[in-house]
Order: structure tokens, then sequence, then C-alpha cells
């Protein structure tokens, strides 16, 4: 062929539709910026984008068409957890190497040698939220109001173990289900067990009703949220009032001086007339892991850039210097750790300690 | 034909199965039901933990799970026998959602991450994939047709019809309406439990959102728009409603809205289904006949 | 104890949002027997309507009275283009047809103002009432008053004049109710139009209560509400308000202080089994056989 | 007052009335007979417009416009403005709103007449004919006995003070003595207020004993038509409507 | 009234059925003599049909007993009765709608089927059941409708749909809850003539009536109620002649 294809999952419609879209425009945004570069290996990159609207049974259905039809020679997994980890094994199977972009689920890396994650465990994300909490905010009594699905979950494991191996106590803990508007029964009762900070997790939208919500019955307990809060439509929606001083652990630092970090966010501003996220930012990065590995393979037969991208050695992405994959193809990067100020994230501390970002421990 | 066609294909077929079964519930026993996902879940679960938990091979799991669901389908078919009509309809979309909740919050049903490494049935020592798996389904849909079709031309057929049309004289007609109920659901259910297993085993791990409330709606959506309480029908809306989103792919942002608007279209002028009464196609075959 | 007062509060304001929300959906369930599934998405038209007349007039009233009447319209349209023709066949007819006019309505929201959750521009400065130790937000207030003024407006309507019998009448038998002089084309109408503009003043509250607008937003009340006008007592209004009251205390108080493991989504349902196993007929609903 | 030309029913591919044409003068109570299935019920229904007519015509003539009117087609009214001209049906079955109470269901019958009717005093008449509907006042219409709700479905007729009252089997699940009273009231009413009444009814000896003049409907055709009396008298009507000679009184 | 060892199919005693404060039937107690056609006659409301329905088993009685050939059966679901051998009409006729006029009599044919699984899954539809259906259409009038659905009759039509399918259940004791009106006169004649012949089949048959021709013609003995008790019981002729009757009932009409 005289183009190189490249496939990418994204739930472009249902309920992850808006992080759909901010894959979509990432991608896309790099794929342009490579081929401009002249592509890789003197050819075009074309790009086939599925929607699987975030549902696994689209997913596997999809993942059989971007292969045997479209014959792509490597995938972006821009989808939610449930869909790439129905997918994973499929990859596997055709032996097409997937980087994954934020999907959590352990089993999508275990699926096999194929199969990459440029994504944080939720276990990871989780115990760079313990160090936000203990090591810099100096927490004593922590509480944990979790959002209901396996990287809520999982991320509260996380920062429970690490939080309480370094001596706080947790004195709240407490599942909410997805799609919560109404968050005022919990932090109500928040207000009531008073701890110094709380890990609240969620997505966007339910991060902009905890914060805001929590500003209205003036909660006092610091606030820390992960990378669902990462989206500039948390704050619209929060408010700036309401959302200032609330700090996330995240993949993407705004304050990064690096000129691929400032030239992505730039760009995508200018293109899209928006605020670019972390969804974006991990799977840009992740389309640039598989470009990488091309070009290092010096070929597209999918054995070759497997092994060049498990090779991979301190990439320079948006989302941090990435030191490079696990055995099982975990990616190995800092943790970010942000705050609102002003109305825009910045910079509040960076985690870097092998002992916490690693995926191994 | 690709592996894509293939998915597509065996994906229609399970739902063609279960919705069959939800066309004995709601077609011929008159009980609407708006959770029949619960049953599909129900059966996917059953099947995933008799194989990654009990170690059984699919061969075994298959009736036992399907026998499962059945029987939990006898037992949640109960209110079926306390509230009629639109409040049956609605208490059977709690159950969908207690069961999904369920399968979310108890740890032993795997939560939110679901149950992962279920086993793609082998057979001679092949592994059934694509078009081997499709031909199983196509076997067992066939057989699942076929037992509806012998179904409704038996005395129990008949006397779930009656209740279905009128209860108190079904009554005094003496049919037992918890009995032939009970009946309606048992079988209904364990079609869908048998669906579930098929599922399970196709997409080898599953999770509690994909049985959830919109499922059921779909399912329910095949039955009508086939033809609710004809034998085809369901089949019939399962090809269509499986295939719709799949012809509609390559509209991205408009595929579910064009998917919606074909619903409601069909539903708005053949409100019979597709091979209901009065129908374009049944008065084309009829005119054929005469 | 004020901690307690803060839970019935805010039970008492979600409980409202709810009725409001399931008020529509029992009248038109009343009239026609439908379950009308597609109401949230009416209600969702609402917001949306809402917010961006909010954002050209920044009046709060112009853009409750403008998404009403938007509301209202596309109600009566449902109404007429799919309900009325569908009424002769059997209730899931016309409930599958609900449920794609839903998810049309959904995606069409989605395609046309973005998969994003909009905010309203400007929060309303209400002032907090204090009422000895208990502090009532302006936004609760205005919920609470506003579902008062509306419940008490329906109340009348439904219960104490002519158009209310005939609504009555229609739902039982429309042919007679015919035959006795009632148009009854135009009550259903009037049914359709009122509930739908109730929906949309439930949809303009949430989206400011929350400040959250956004295309999938009817998808929890869709059958939330239908939990709650069984609960109820099908077609009964002041069943509906009742069970929606008790229902969002009771999941205010049921979060805040068992901390149980279930959603609150499955709480209605729970709810409303355990009500059907003691009262088959809903909370005030009239038995029949 | 009214003409009915060529009247055509259809359900589906099933014709219930052909070609029906009969007329009715203001004042005249007509009376139609035929078997079971003939298609009564359904001419009923199709003048008060609860069944929808495939072809003819029904021309009204308003009372009070003496001479030369043409009249108006009811046929392409919708039924609540047949109601409004003061047509009124008491229909088989009865058809009582089920979850109505009693006084809801008479307060149905005066539906927009408020201005227009004494609703006190009609009411007041309906419950001295029938005693029991006062009694059940507050009951739900669908647990009222068979023959309480034919009672309850006559009132609702009556009260309105309809111009023309179409009756459908009204002595149906009736005890004896009300049977008597309710044909003695149609014939007051038809007698002292000239309401015309088109009656329908199984017990044809009673009908053609109270009626003017009487049609004689075969499976949806009009097959004879005549004066009361002389249908009475006809020995095929005798022998195929009035239940042979055996048709004595009802005790 | 009723002597030692008489054969009786159907005995009543002290019933009541309340419903909230009012007393539709009200401590009433009568007999039916295996073989014969007993009337049930009273005025409007006097609580026949909830009689019928406390019978049937659509309801429990609020008090008293009902025993069938000397077993109780008050209490027992509907069905079950039905498979003792009581069968029934309705007066709001409840035909099956969506079925065929043949299947709804079919439906009758399978009564003694429906109690086990067994027995209830063989094939309904077979010339023999359907001759036998055709049978009993025939004995009602109703053989040229066997195909049409039973949605589309005219009421007197349902009225003999209905007597067709009690009929199909083969039951030893028959109510009939005004299952003559709404007949046209040359049918009610035709189907006087239907119940007597049933009777010499050795049914027993109950019926409600308001048509006094009919009940006076058929009936061996009527029981009168009015306002839940019972008024009156005899011959047709005692009761006829009964000023108590004739005052709550016949009127003084004619
Ligand atoms: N809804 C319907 N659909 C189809 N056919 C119908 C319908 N209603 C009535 N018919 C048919 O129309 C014809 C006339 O019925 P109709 O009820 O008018 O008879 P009728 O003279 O009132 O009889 P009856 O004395 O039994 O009440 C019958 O053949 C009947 O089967
Ligand atoms: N479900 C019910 N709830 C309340 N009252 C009822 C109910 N069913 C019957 N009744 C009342 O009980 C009384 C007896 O009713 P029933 O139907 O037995 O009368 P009936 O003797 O059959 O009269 P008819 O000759 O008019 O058919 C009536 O007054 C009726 O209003
Ligand atoms: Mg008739
Ligand atoms: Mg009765």
């Amino acid at each position: 062929a005289d183009t190189i294809r490249i496939g990418l999952l994204a739930p472009l419609t249902g309920y992850a539709a808006a992080d759909g879209l901010a894959v979509l425009q990432s991608v896309k945004l790099a794929v342009d910026q490579v081929n401009a570069k002249g592509g890789v290996l003197g050819k075009q990159i074309e790009l086939f984008y599925e929607d699987d609207a975030g549902e696994a049974k689209e997913a596997i259905g999809l993942a059989r068409k971007l292969v045997q039809m479209d014959k792509v020679v490597a995938v972006v997994g821009g989808s939610y957890s449930m869909p790439t980890r129905a997918v994973a094994p499929l990859f596997q199977e055709f032996e097409i190497p997937l980087v994954a972009g934020y999907a959590v689920h352990p089993d999508i890396t275990a699926a096999g040698d194929f199969c990459f994650r440029n994504g944080f465990l939720g276990t990871v994300e989780g115990r760079g939220a313990g160090v936000a909490a203990v090591d810099m905010l100096k927490a004593k009594t922590v509480g944990m109001l979790t959002m209901d699905n396996d990287f809520g979950r999982q991320m509260a494991e996380g920062f429970k173990s690490y939080v309480v191996s370094k001596g706080a106590k947790v004195v709240y803990s407490q599942v909410y289900p997805l799609g919560e508007k109404d968050l005022m029964p919990y932090l109500t009762a928040v207000k009531e067990a008073d701890p110094d900070v709380i890990l609240a997790s969620g997505y966007y939208a339910e991060a902009a009703g905890i914060v805001k919500q929590a500003h209205e019955i003036k909660l006092r307990t610091q606030i820390i949220g992960e990378e669902g809060y990462d989206s500039p439509k948390f704050i619209e929606l929060a408010g700036p009032e309401a959302a200032n001083g609330t700090i996330i652990v995240t993949n993407l630092d705004r304050d990064d001086e690096r000129p691929v970090a400032q030239a992505y966010i730039k760009e995508y501003r200018e293109r899209y007339g928006m605020e670019p996220d972390m969804t974006g930012a991990s799977n840009y990065d992740a389309f640039l892991i598989i470009v990488d590995g091309i070009r290092r393979a010096g070929t597209t037969d999918p054995h070759k850039v497997k092994d060049a991208i498990a090779a991979l050695k301190d990439f320079d992405g948006v989302t941090g210097v990435i030191k490079g994959f696990t055995e099982i193809g975990e990616v190995i990067k800092p943790v970010q750790v942000q705050i609102v100020k002003d109305g825009v994230f910045r910079r509040y501390g960076i985690v870097d300690d092998p002992e916490v970002i690693d995926p191994r421990k | 034909m690709g592996g894509y066609f293939s998915t597509v294909a065996i994906m229609i077929g399970i739902y063609a199965l279960v919705a069959s079964g939800l066309n004995i519930i709601v077609g011929f026993a008159g009980q609407i039901s708006l959770g029949h996902a619960a049953f599909f879940g129900i059966g996917a679960y059953s099947t995933a933990l008799l194989c990654t938990k009990a170690g059984l091979s699919f061969w075994w799991s298959l009736p036992l799970a399907t026998l499962i669901t059945g029987m939990i389908g006898a037992l949640l078919g109960i209110p079926s026998l306390r509230v009629r009509d639109d409040f049956l309809a609605i208490t059977t979309i709690g159950i969908n959602f207690i069961v999904r909740s369920i399968f979310l919050y108890v740890p032993f049903f795997g939560g939110a991450l679901g149950i992962g490494g279920i086993p793609t049935p082998i057979l001679f020592a092949t592994k059934l994939r694509g078009q081997y798996y499709l031909a199983l389904v196509a076997v067992l849909l066939a057989l699942v047709t076929w037992f509806t079709f012998l179904f409704v031309r038996t005395w129990t057929g008949l006397a779930t019809e009656a209740i279905r049309e009128e209860e108190t004289a079904a009554g005094a007609m003496g049919i037992s309406h918890v009995r032939f109920k009970i009946l309606a659901f048992t079988i209904g259910s364990a079609m869908a439990g048998l669906g579930g297993v098929l599922y399970a085993h196709f997409v080898n791990f599953i999770s509690p959102d994909d049985f959830g409330f919109p499922v059921s709606i779909m399912l329910l959506s095949m039955a009508v728009l086939g033809g609710m309480g004809s034998i085809w029908g369901p089949i019939l809306g399962a090809i269509v409603l499986g295939s719709l989103p799949e012809l509609f792919r390559p509209l991205v942002q408009y595929r579910m809205f064009l998917y919606g608007a074909a619903l409601l279209l069909v539903i708005r002028f053949q409100p019979q289904g597709i091979l209901g009464e009065g129908s374009v196609l049944s008065r084309l075959v009829s005119r054929r006949r005469q | 104890m004020q901690l307690l007062t803060e839970h019935l509060i805010n039970g008492l304001a979600v409980g409202s949002i709810y009725a409001l929300m399931a008020l529509g959906l029992a009248m038109v369930y009343g009239i026609l027997r439908i379950l009308h599934v597609a109401h949230a998405g009416v209600y969702a038209i609402g917001a949306y309507v809402g917010l961006y007349t909010f954002q050209a007039t920044d009046s709060f009233l112009v853009a409750i009275a403008v998404a009403m009447a938007a509301c209202a319209l596309v109600g009566v349209a449902i109404e007429k283009l799919v309900y009325y023709p569908l009424l002769k066949f059997p209730p899931y007819v016309p409930l599958i047809a609900s449920i794609a006019i839903f998810l049309s309505i959904e995606e069409l929201c989605r395609i046309v103002a973005g998969p994003y959750i909009l905010g309203f521009p400007r929060r309303l400065a209400l002032d907090s009432l204090t009422l000895g130790p208990v502090s009532l937000g302006g936004m609760q207030i205005l919920v609470l008053l506003t579902s008062l003024v509306i419940l008490l407006v329906l109340w009348f309507i439904s219960d104490k004049t002519e158009v209310g019998l005939a609504m009555q009448a229609t739902s039982q038998d429309m042919a007679m109710a015919s035959a006795m002089g009632v148009d009854t084309k135009r009550i259903i109408s009037i049914t359709f139009a009122l509930g739908s503009a109730v929906a949309a003043v439930a949809g303009v509250l949430v989206g400011i209560y929350y400040n959250q607008v956004y295309p999938t937003m009817g998808a929890v009340p869709a059958y939330k509400t239908l939990a709650i006008i069984v609960v109820g007592g099908l077609g009964s209004i002041p069943g509906a308000v009742l069970a929606a009251l008790l229902l969002g205390l009771a999941e205010a108080l049921l979060i805040g202080y068992a901390a149980i493991p279930l959603p609150r989504d499955a709480l209605a349902f729970i709810a409303m089994i355990i009500v059907f196993m003691i009262r088959p007929q809903g909370l005030l609903g009239k038995k029949t056989r | 007052m009214l003409e009915v030309e060529n009247l055509t029913v259809a359900y589906g591919d099933i014709l219930a009335l052909q070609d029906v044409s009969f007329f009715l003068e203001a004042g005249e109570m007509v009376s139609i007979i035929g078997a079971n299935g003939a298609g009564k019920t359904t001419l009923l229904n199709t003048l008060m417009g609860l069944v929808k007519a495939k072809s003819g015509r029904a021309l009204y003539v308003e009372p009070s416009k003496d001479g030369g009117n043409r009249g108006r087609d009811i046929l392409q009214l919708p039924a609540h403005e047949r109601a409004a001209l003061g047509i009124r049906i008491v229909p088989e079955r009865a058809r009582v709103f089920p979850n109505l109470t009693v006084e809801q269901n008479l307060r149905m019958g005066v539906y927009g007449l408020s201005g227009s009717v004494d609703v006190e005093r009609a009411f007041g008449e309906v419950y001295e004919l029938f005693p029991v509907l006062k009694e059940r006042r507050r009951q739900a219409g669908q647990t009222l006995s068979g023959g309480e709700q034919q009672q309850l479905a006559i009132a609702r007729a009556l009260v309105s003070s309809p111009r023309i009252l179409l009756v459908d089997e009204i002595s149906m699940g009736l005890m004896p003595k009300l049977v008597d009273l309710v044909f003695s009231v149609l014939k007051r009413l038809n007698d002292e207020k000239g309401l015309t009444i088109l009656l329908v009814e199984q017990n044809a000896v009673k009908a053609l004993a109270i009626a003017h003049r009487g049609y004689i409907l075969e499976t949806g055709r009009i097959a004879l038509e005549g004066k009361a009396s002389d249908l009475s008298q006809n020995p095929k009507v005798r022998e195929a409507y009035l239940g042979g000679d055996a048709a004595g009184g009802s005790v | 009234m009723s002597m030692p060892g008489e054969d009786l199919i159907l005995r009543v005693e002290k019933m009541s059925r309340h419903f909230g404060g009012l007393k539709a039937v009200d401590n009433v107690s009568f007999h039916v003599r295996r073989g014969e056609i007993l009337g049930l006659i009273g005025p409007n409301g006097a609580g026949k049909t909830t009689c019928f329905n406390v019978i049937s088993g659509v309801y429990r009685p609020t008090s008293g007993q009902v025993f069938l050939d000397g077993s109780r059966i008050d209490g027992l679901p509907a069905h079950s009765i039905a498979a003792r051998g009581v069968g029934r009409t309705f007066q709001i006729v409840r035909p099956f709608g969506g079925m065929t006029v043949l299947n709804n009599v079919m439906v009758g044919l399978g009564m003694p089927r429906y109690g086990s699984f067994i027995k209830s899954s063989p094939l309904f539809n077979n010339s023999k059941n359907r001759g036998q259906a055709m049978a009993f259409l025939n004995e009602v009038g109703l053989e040229g409708l066997a195909d049409s659905p039973a949605s589309i009759l005219s009421l007197g039509n349902l009225r003999r749909l209905e007597l067709a399918r009690a009929l199909a259940l083969g039951p030893k004791l028959l109510l009939l809850d005004e299952s003559f009106s709404g007949l046209s006169q040359e049918e009610v004649g035709r189907m006087m003539g239907l119940v007597r012949k049933i009777q010499e089949r050795g049914f027993t048959i109950l019926l409600i009536e308001h048509n006094m021709r009919v009940a006076m013609s058929l009936c061996e003995r009527l029981v009168v109620l009015d306002h839940g008790g019972k008024l009156a019981e005899g011959t047709p002729d005692e009761v006829r002649s009964d000023e108590k009757v004739i005052e709550a009932y016949l009127g003084k009409g004619e």
C-alpha cells in the first residue's frame, strides 16, 4: 500500500462522546502533523477511526473490521476500559499492536505482548494522589468518595494503601454511582466526618457537582480529584470560584515548558477553539508512540513494531517524558499534580518517585 | 465472509434468540416485560461463573446456565401474578435495574470489572470462532424457533394465549394463571439465558452494563418491530435492528439519530410489526397466496 | 439535628424536582395510558431551550416561559404525530415509539449542542434564607416555591374543573367521552401541552440547580419517573407528587445515614417493588379490575 | 329531523350496513328491529359518531327553523359536535366510565351544558327515577351491578335534555319492574316533551307497542318498514322477530 | 328446606360477600338439586352476580360456605372450581377477543389438560378437537363465524359464544348469568330449547335471568334475592304471586 494505515477506536457517541471527540481531534491533529513532516518511512499515514460508543459489544465487531477490512497495522485504543478490554485479546490474536490511551483495566495489557497502555493504572494514580495528600498537603485524616467503576475502585485502593502506610487515617469512605448529580447527601456526611483532605473521584460532570456543592455547603476539606477532573469543562461547570484550589492528579501538565507539550496545547486551541484535556493528550501520545515504533522498526511488520514499542525509552511525550513500558506493557511516567488557580489548571507538583509510579508495585 | 460480518451476524443471531424468549412472555402470554436483559445477563453470568470458577466446560455449562436462568425467571415472574399491564412493565424495569446492581455491587460477580477469561467453546479440538461460532448460534436459534413453533400449538400455548386475552374468563375455563404465567416466564427466561451463554462465550468477558435497561429496550423493540406474537417476528426484528446501526456506521455522528428515527418510522407506520397483521409484507404475501 | 434538617431540605428540594418531572408523565399517562418515556426528552429540550434563552436574554422568567412554550409544542407534536395514531395498538407499540423518540431527541441534542455538559452562564443571584438554625439555599427556595405553585395549579385544573373531569373521562372511554360532547382531541392536546410545559420547568430548574445541561440528562429521569408514577398509582397526580417527595426524602436520608451499597437509582425500584407487594395499585391508585 | 341516505358502514372488509336509508320526524319514536348481528348497534353508533361511515349522508334539520332548510350532514361532524346538537346515546353495554363515580358519570352527561341546562333539576329528576343511583353517588361506575350500570347509562343520557335520543337495547339487564318504568319514561318524554327517539330493542313487542314507526334490519339492509302497528301485525315479522305466538307479555 | 338424602349438587350456606360497608350478599343460603334448572332472580343490585362470582371463585366469600357435591369449594381459586365441573358465563361478556371463535371454544375443551404439564403439551389443533368445538358452535348457532376473531362479534353473538365456551368444559353445574339478554326473540326460543337439551344430558343449571318468560318457563324452582338477602323461594307460580316479589321486583305492570 502507499499509505500506512492506523486504526482508532473511540466513543464518538453515547455516554462518553465528549471524551471521544477530544480523542479524535487530538489524534487527527497528530496525523496531520506527522504527514505534514513527510509522514513516516516516506509514506503518509491514513487514519481509520470507528465509533464504539463506549460499549464492548460494539467494539469487538469494529476491531475485526479495522484489522480484516481496513488492514490497519496498529491501533490506538481511544476508548474506555470495557470496550478496550474486550478488543485487547483480539488484537493480540491478530498480532496487531494496540496502544490504549486512557483505558485503565489491568486485563488490557495482560492480554499479551501486543497490548500497551499509555495511561496510569488506577492504583498508580491513587498512590500519586496519596503522595499529594500526605506528602504535599500533610494530611492526617483523609476521606474517600469514590466513583463506582473499575477505575474509581482501583484508585481508592492505591490511595488508601499509600496513605495508610504513611500513618494517615481514613475517616470516611463511600462509593457513589456514576452519573450522580445530587452529591449533597454525601458531602453533608463528609462535612460531619471532617477529614483534612478527601479523594473525590469522578468524571468532569460529577467532579463539577462535587466541587460546586461542596462550595455551597462551605465544606472546608481540601478536595483531591483525578484525571477525570482534567477538562476545561470541569472548571466551567463548577464555576471558577468553587473550582479554585482544587487539586488533581493527572498526566497532562499545562505548565510543562517542553516544546512538544506547548506546541500541542497551542495548536489544539487554535485548530478546535477549545482547551485540550488529558484524554486527548494521552491518545495523541499513544498515536505518536506507534509512529515512533514504526519509524524505529523501519517497517510496518507488526512484530517488529511491537518490539520497537516495547523498547521505547525516554520518549518526549505531551504527557511527560515517558520512561518506557514495563515487560507487560504498562507505561512508566510521572504523575502530574495540578491545582486550579484563577480558573485554569497550573502545576502544583510532580510525583516521579519510582516506588510510586512504577505500575509493577 | 469477513470476521466483521460474522461478528455482526453472530450478535444478530444471539439477539434473535433472546428476543424470541421475550416474544413468549410478551407476545404469547401478554405479560409486558421491559427487563428481559436481566435474564440475558443472568445466563451470561451463570456460564461465566460456571466456567471460570467451577471449571465446567462450555458444553456442560450451556444447559446448566440455561436451566438456572429459567428457574430464576420463574422466581422473578412472581410479580406478574400481583401486578398487571403497565405496572408490570415498570416492575420489570425495576427487576432489570436491581439485577444489574447486584452484578455491579456484589463482589462475587466481579463488580464493575465484570468477569473475563470466559473460554471460547471447543468442539472436536477446534476452537469455535467466526463462522463456526455462527453455525453454533444458527443451530441453537433454529432449535429455539422450532420449540416456539410447537409451543404455540400445544394446549399450553392455547391456555397462555387465553390468559393474555382475558384472565378472568381463562380462570373460569380452568386455566390457572399462576401456572401458565410462571411457565411463560420460565421458558422465555431460559431462552434469554441461552442467549446469554452464547454471548458470554463469544465476547469472552462480560460486565454489568452489557445487560442494562437499554438492552431490554432494544430486545423489546426487536420483538415488536418484527411482529409481536409471530414466530419469525423477533428474528426479523433482530436482523433489522441489528444491521441498521451497521448500515449507518459511515455516518458516525448521525448514526444513532438515524437509528432512532428509523425505529420510530417503522413502528409508526407498521405498528404491528414488519410481519404483523396488516403490514406491507404480510399483505404482499397474502396477495400472492390468493 | 442541623445535619438532619439539611438532609431533609435537600431531600424535599430533590423530591419536588422529581415531582415536577413525574407530574407531566402522570398526566399524560392518565389520559392516554401511554408510558411516555419521551417525556424525559421533552424535559431535556426544556433545559436546552431555557439555557439558550437565558444566554440570550439573561432573564430567568423569559427563559422559563420560552422553554414552556417550546416544550408544549414538542409535546403536542409528539401526541398528534405519533401517539394518537397508535392508540388502538397494544401498549408496547406506543411505548417503543416513545423510546425511539426519546433516543432521537437525545441524539438531536447531541448533534445540535455538542456532547458536552453546558452550564448556565451566570448563577442566579438568590439570597439564602435563614430560619432559626436552618438555612435554605436560594436555589432550594426557588425550586420549592415553583413546584408548589405548579402543583397547586395542576391540582386545581384536574380536580376542580370540567376540563379535569373530561380528562378522566377521555382516558377511560374516549369514544363515549366524545359522545358526551367532549372534544377529546383538544383535551388530549391540552393535557400534553400542560404536562410538557411542566417538564420544561423541571428541565430549567434542574439545569440551574446542578448547573448541568447535557444531551443524556433525561436518561435517568426517564425510568425513575416511571417508577415514581407507578408507586403513586398510575395516573394519580397527587399520588405521583407524594411518591416523588417520599423518594427524594428517602434518598437523602438513606444515602446520608445508612451508606447503602446500592446506587440510588436502584433504590427507587426497590421501594417500588416493596410498595407493590403491599399495594399493587400504588399508594393512591384506584383498584381496577 | 334526521334523514339518513344510503348509509354504508364497514369494519375493515366486513360490510355491516349497506345502503341504509330512513328518516326520523321531529317528535317521532322509531324502532329498529333485527336479528343478532344485523347491524342495529352499528347504525346507532354511526349516527352518534362512535363508528365511521364509509359512505352516505345523515341530514340533521334544526326543528326550530321550519320549512325549506336543507340541514347539515352530521356524518361529517365529530361526535362531540353531534352531542352539542343534542344527539345522545344510551349505548349497548352501558359503557359507563369505569373509574368515575356515579355522580361524575352524570356530570359528564351535562358536560359543556352548565349554561343551558338546569343541572340540579336534571340530576334530581334522574335520581328520582333511579333512586339507587343517588344511593351510589360516590361509587365507581365499574363496581355497579350490570343493571345499575344500565340505569346510570340511561340517566347520563337523559340529564342533558337531548333532542334526539338513540337507545340501544335499553332494557338489557334491567329487572322487569324497571323495564316497564323505562319504557313508560321514554313514552312520556316522547309524548310530552316531543323528544325524538330512535329505539333499538330485542324486545320487539314492547318496542313496537310504543313506537310510531319501525324498520326491520336484515344483515345490514332495511328489509321492511312501516307503521309500528302494521309491523306488529305482519305475519312474517311476528314469526321472525316477535318470537312467534309464544311472545306474550313478560309475565 | 332440603330433605336429608336429597341429591344436592350445590349447597350455599350462610354466604356473605361485603365490599367495604356494602353488603352485596348477606347471609344467603340455598341449594341446587342435581339435574334441575334453578333460577336466581331479584332486583338490580340484589347480589346475584356476586353470588355467581363467589361460587365460581372470582371472589372469596366474606363468610359462609359453598359445597359442591358435598366438598367445600369456597375460597378455592377460580380455575380449580372450574376443574371440579363448574362452568359459567359472564353478564358482562368476556370473550378471548384476539382469538378466533373456534379457538375460544377450544380453550374450553382443553380443561381436563390444564392441570398438568404432560397433559397440556400435546398439540390441540387436530380434526377431532375441531370437530368437537364445531359441534358446540353448531348448538348455539355460531358455526358460520368460527374463524372470525371473537372481538368482532355482535353482543348477541358474544352471549352465544360464552355459552358454547362454557358447554365445552363439560361442566356438571352450569351457571348462566343473563345469557338470554340481548338475544333476539327468535334466538331466545332456540336457546331455551338448547338449555332444556343440556339439562336432559344430565347437566344441572343455575341461571340468573330478568326475562320472566324465560325464567318462569325454564326453571323448576326460583330463588329470589333482594338487597343481598333471600327474599323468597319456590316454584315459579309461588314466586309470581308472592306480594313481596311483585313489590320489589316484578312490578305491577301489564
Ligand atoms: N368492531 C367490529 N369489527 C368488525 N366487525 C364488527 C365489529 N362490530 C360489529 N361487527 C360486525 O358487524 C355486524 C353488525 O354488528 P352489530 O353489533 O351492529 O349488530 P347488532 O344488530 O347490534 O347485533 P346484536 O343484536 O347482537 O347486538 C356483525 O356481523 C358484527 O360481527
Ligand atoms: N367490586 C365491588 N365493589 C363495590 N360494590 C360492588 C362491587 N361489586 C358489586 N358491588 C355492589 O354489590 C351489589 C350487588 O351487585 P351484583 O352485581 O351482584 O348485582 P346483581 O344482582 O347481579 O344485579 P344486576 O341484576 O343488576 O346484574 C351492587 O349494588 C353493586 O353495586
Ligand atoms: Mg347490538
Ligand atoms: Mg348481575
